[in-house]
């Protein structure tokens, strides 16, 4: 399977992915400079984080006029897999791929931690390879993971079970001592109607190695890996 | 040439966790009368134009598409130097 | 303008006069006066530098270039520096800290190495005073967000606090860089005719005479003298990073060059300088900022997120390419020229023309004499006993809570401390930092580490002491301490008694660098930082880097196992001179400093090496500010468990001191005998101490005499002092 | 009550790196007849006070001490609304 790391000036987690996918998953990986317009066949797409621009403005305003946008569009239209960790889940939301907006950490502060999330999901191409109700630690690293949206929406990703991972307790209570930037909701990460696109502010690759202290992450790229190649069947 | 100034300001009902912070901080250092902060962004275009019209068309345009996210911000843009 | 507003002396303007053989007009003597400023030319320390080693095995780069370079083996080499921006950081903390970032990674790739780990020292005065607060956390915001946005990895750093800083915070950061050894860049530029590339940020009229600026005391002139603050650009300066490093994996240059302190003048004047060339720089072709700027302003201009690039003969094509791909602008400023001299045109007018060699080599040197202080005797005299007790759960919770003691997470929970997934011992787990290298079995290790208060008390001991617990931190996870980088942090030079301060510091640094083989290969100075109420305590940060052989073999400080056994490697020691310890449950900062035994530290660092590598250690931590019982509180909460230890008496010297030279580490029962053996080799003292075990933190004697805390109340105090105060 | 305008902007000669990063995209987007954007704040204040002069005072005062940076901004205050 072959995953696309779209890299933007200023993006910075790109070879952190470009690791996982080839080194640790043992799968293709390549780059796709933003300036392009073509996927070159991939199956999944990867925005990674870092800071596009400088975030300057707003984290994620100005990579979504960047050309590769188009085809990510289009490529997630078609059903194609796209997962936008950090700034790239920033940028899906400007890009309008995902609604809501991210408003800055509710301490004013970047935050580098470890938090836990539950798996709201079990069903999709991004966590089938999670146990319902499963509790997974993961880093996160960001200064705009303040998730928003107007209070129709939140009930609209409600009604579709749009909302799949969520800040929570070692234990998995969802509450707002456990919420670490005031995300709307506890929302970590939220996905499509339809399922292929996935947003989330907390970082997979970098606990996908025993090495760097856990494995949850793993499980979010194989789940995708799977999914494409059974569906390619 | 043309001036334009464009405010940007949140939605209302948007929580605003900056100006929050500062309106605490105002009132630590003794504002006691301070009742809300609100933190937006004040930004100045200089910009080539015809006219005063397609100047503010222009700036109201990348105002919608670039300056301001419409999901949780308002702007309002003013021409206010020009020609 | 006149020479001694500019800060050169007398003497100094005489010698320019024969350098020139006439006057200089007013750009030369800018250009002179940034050249001979302490931070560019070195003439207070140099002749003091001439005392560290610099020579070892690993060294492949000393000091001289932008940064040093060790060899790690298999071709690969580790590029590091650490370098100050105290006095910026004092005016605009968020911008002066991040812009300090950004030149010491600019100094990094510049010798074609990726930044792959920031670390920083920081020193603030007490948190109890509103604008020492806001200098701390605009600064750890600063280096935050420019390292955060740069994608580089802040694994590890030093916060203090003490009155003395209070007007002068030091903020000192350090970068290291991964390169392959035949892709390492030197800033030289060897051929006549050779253009000269500017590319980066516009030039604007930021921080001029920045570095006469760092040369000076803190004043209430300097604040209005100083006319514009520089702000940085990390996306520029990230785009930099990766079109620089592009242009080295393809061999595209002959020499690359930072723009720093003194801008244009300096990096243009080392660039040539060493091969004896020239250089023809035309202030037209400078891209700028602001309208009307003058060729003095051009010339000495600080904007920072620039290089200076000399192309390789017919390269200059497809280095434009790989710069507009990045969209950077470069512009040939000037060429290279033969004849030694440095000829600054406005077009076709000429402004300035003076020898290269003259602002370099030219810069006179100050051989001082130094003062023992009166402070000095009276602290050394200064003997506890006569002091009252405290009781000892008090004293150890005032110490757990003491923000020079506390945990730091407040502040590097603002730096993104994992990006580029290499980082395999966070911040808070262990005495370094750790880092695998990708596609090796290698891990690097990294550490900054000063005890000023001590350096005060006895430059001599406290210099040593410092190179001691760095090297000491490095061997607990495991690692092989290599070389140091260092900033020293000093007052006034001018006044003998910081002179003899200095002096000893680099004395005591030497001699421990000699013993422990860890040369120095780069470094920075930082004099004057001195208020018109006091000087700082003196302050030779060391950064330290070593190496493991294999990154499996890593250990951090944090208890791991009910039933372990804890034990002291080194002596039990009771000595409490410049201790944590007298300063915040007495306010008292004086005192013997104690003793080091170089001899017997190198033995246990080797020891604890062996027991690494042999895997026979659960946790590894050294014992240094709080001493014991602090070293002990920190390894259980950090492992989330409790212990109970067992000493001679009960008493503060046996549980505060901080004398150096001494580590625990708990180990499974089974494997202490072969610790006993392996110590008994090593001829160091081994004890065993006590258990690790419940919920519970406990000091006991054998009568049954106790002093406990509960852990959870330990990391609670110890976890949320600093964001307490800070709130 | 009364309610501010705040105005915070970067001193002349100051680098504006947001500024530059939207100039450049709006270039991109084809808006290629603007010269320069400056990125500032706008701050609005809802305060009590005794009179307009009352207001404009404080609030010149809190942004002198605090809304701005006054190392490298400048800043105006409007009362916009009150009493
Ligand atoms: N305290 C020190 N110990 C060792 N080397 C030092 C020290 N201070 C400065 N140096 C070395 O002197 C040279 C000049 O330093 P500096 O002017 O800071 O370089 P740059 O121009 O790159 O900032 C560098 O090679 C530096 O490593
Ligand atoms: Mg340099």
């Amino acid at each position: 399977m072959r995953f696309g790391i779209v890299v933007f000036p200023g993006s910075n987690c790109d070879a952190d992915c470009y690791h996982v996918i080839k080194d640790v998953m043992q799968e293709e990986a390549c780059y796709i400079w933003h300036k392009e317009t073509d996927l070159q066949g991939v199956d999944a797409v990867i925005l990674p984080g870092g800071f596009s621009y400088g975030d300057y403005l707003r984290a994620g305003a100005i990579a979504r006029f960047s050309p590769v946008m188009s085809a990510v569009k289009e490529f997630a239209a078609r059903g194609g897999l796209v997962i936008g960790i950090c700034n790239g889940f920033q940028i899906l939301l400007e890009a309008g791929l995902l609604p809501g907006a991210m408003l800055r950490n509710r301490s004013l502060k970047f935050i580098c931690d470890q938090v836990h999330l539950k798996v709201n999901r079990t069903d999709t191409p991004f966590s089938h390879l999670f146990a319902p109700g499963e509790v997974v630690k993961i880093p996160i690293a960001h200064g705009e993971g303040n998730y928003y949206c107007p209070p129709e929406i939140l009930e609209e990703l409600k009604a579709n079970r749009q909302i799949l991972f969520t800040y929570c307790s070692p234990q998995g209570e969802v509450s707002d001592e456990y919420n670490p930037n005031g995300s709307l909701a506890n929302i970590a990460g939220i996905i499509n109607k339809e399922g292929n696109v996935l947003g989330m502010m907390p970082h997979p690759e970098r606990c996908s190695e025993e090495i760097l202290g856990g494995t949850d992450g793993f499980k979010i790229f194989a789940s995708m890996i799977k999914w494409a190649k059974e569906a390619s069947r | 040439m043309y001036k334009a100034h464009v405010y940007v300001v949140l939605k209302p009902g948007v929580l605003d966790p900056k100006g929050d912070a500062v309106k605490k901080s105002l009132h630590v250092m003794g504002y006691k009368g301070v009742n809300e902060v609100r933190i937006g962004k004040f930004i100045e275009v200089w910009l080539e134009a015809e006219s005063r019209e397609e100047a503010l068309r222009k700036v109201e345009k990348m105002s919608a598409e670039l300056l301001a996210n419409p999901v949780i911000e308002d702007y309002r843009v003013e021409i206010v130097g020009g020609e | 303008m006149n020479y001694r507003d500019l800060g050169l002396t007398d003497d100094e303007y005489k010698l320019i006069l024969d350098f020139m053989g006439r006057e200089p007009n007013e750009l030369e003597l800018g250009m002179f006066s940034v050249m001979w400023s302490e931070h560019c030319g070195y003439k207070n320390s140099r002749p003091l530098l001439k005392l560290f080693p610099t020579r070892g095995a690993c060294v492949i780069q000393g000091p001289g270039e932008n940064a040093g370079i060790i060899d790690i083996g298999d071709g690969d080499a580790l590029v590091f520096k650490i370098e100050s921006h105290n006095h910026p950081s004092a005016i605009e903390p968020y911008q002066g800290a991040a812009t300090g970032v950004g030149g010491i990674v600019r100094d990094i790739f510049t010798m074609g190495a990726r930044p792959i780990a920031l670390l920083n020292s920081l020193r603030f005065g007490k948190l109890d005073d509103e604008r020492v607060k806001e200098l701390f956390a605009g600064v750890v915001a600063g280096i935050g967000d420019y390292g955060n946005c740069l994608g580089i990895p802040t694994v590890g750093g030093e916060v203090y606090f003490n009155d003395c800083y209070k007007e002068n915070p030091l903020v000192n950061a350090m970068c290291i860089g991964l390169v392959k050894q035949e892709e390492i860049k030197k800033a030289v530029a060897g051929r006549a005719g050779s253009p000269i590339m500017l590319v980066g940020a516009k030039t604007g009229r930021d921080g001029i005479h920045g570095a006469t600026f760092a040369s000076e005391e803190l004043s209430e002139e300097s604040a209005a003298k100083r006319p514009a603050v520089q702000v940085g650009d990390p996306f520029m300066e990230k785009l930099l990073i990766e079109a620089c490093l592009e242009l080295i994996k393809e061999d595209l240059v002959d020499g690359m060059q930072d723009l720093g302190a003194a801008g244009l003048v300096s990096s243009v004047a080392e660039t040539v300088s060493k091969k004896g060339k020239g250089a023809v720089i035309d202030v037209l072709k400078v891209p700028r900022r602001e309208e009307g700027m003058t060729p003095y302003e051009v010339m000495l201009s600080e904007s920072q997120e620039r290089m200076l690039i000399i192309p390789k003969s017919g390269c200059e094509k497809r280095i434009a390419e790989i710069f507009d791909r990045w969209g950077l602008d470069a512009a040939v400023i000037g060429e290279v020229t033969d004849d030694g001299v440095f000829r600054v045109q406005e077009g076709e007018r000429k402004v300035a023309e003076v020898p290269v060699k003259a602002l370099t080599e030219g810069c006179p040197v100050y051989v001082r004499e130094g003062r023992v202080p009166d402070y000095y005797k009276e602290a050394q005299d200064f003997s506890p006993e006569k002091l009252p007790e405290v009781d000892l759960k008090e004293a150890w919770i005032r110490l757990l809570s003491s923000p020079n003691i506390a945990s730091k997470k407040w502040v590097y929970a603002q730096y993104d401390y994992q990006v580029m997934t290499n980082t395999v011992i966070l911040p808070g787990h262990g005495d370094a930092a750790v880092l695998r290298i990708k596609g090796t079995r290698k891990g690097l290790a990294a550490t900054v580490d000063c005890n000023s208060r001590m350096v005060y008390l006895d430059p001599y001991r406290g210099g040593m002491m410092a190179i001691a617990e760095a090297a000491l931190n490095l061997a607990c996870v495991g690692a092989k301490p290599l070389a140091f980088t260092n900033c020293l942090n000093f007052g006034n030079p001018e006044k003998p008694e910081i002179y003899w301060q200095l002096q000893e510091a680099v004395k005591g640094m030497s001699e421990a660098a000699v013993v422990l083989g860890t040369p120095v290969v780069s470094g920075n100075v930082s004099l004057y930082n001195e208020s018109t109420e006091r000087a700082v305590y003196p302050t030779p940060v060391v950064g330290m880097v070593g190496m493991l052989y294999d990154i499996d073999k890593r250990c951090d400080m944090a208890f791991k196992r009910e039933g372990d056994v804890i034990c002291l490697l080194g002596r039990m020691r009771e000595e409490l001179g410049g201790s944590e310890y007298l300063a915040v449950c007495h306010g008292i900062e004086k005192g013997k400093v104690p003793d080091i035994d170089l001899e017997e530290l190198k033995r246990l660092i080797e020891l604890i090496l062996y027991l690494t590598g042999q895997k026979l250690l659960a946790s590894c931590h050294d014992v240094s500010e709080g001493g014991l019982a602090v070293a002990l509180a920190e390894c259980a909460i950090t492992g989330d468990i409790g212990f109970e230890a067992e000493m001679p008496e009960l008493k503060r010297g046996f549980m505060f001191s901080e004398a150096p030279g001494r580590v625990v580490v708990s180990l499974r029962e089974e494997k202490l005998a072969l610790l006993e053996e392996a110590c008994a080799k090593a001829s160091i003292p081994c004890q065993v101490i006590g258990r690790v075990k419940g919920k519970e933190m406990i000091f006991c004697d054998r009568k049954g005499n106790q002093t406990a805390l509960l852990l959870k109340e330990g990391k609670k105090l110890w976890g949320e002092a600093i964001a307490c105060l800070m709130k």
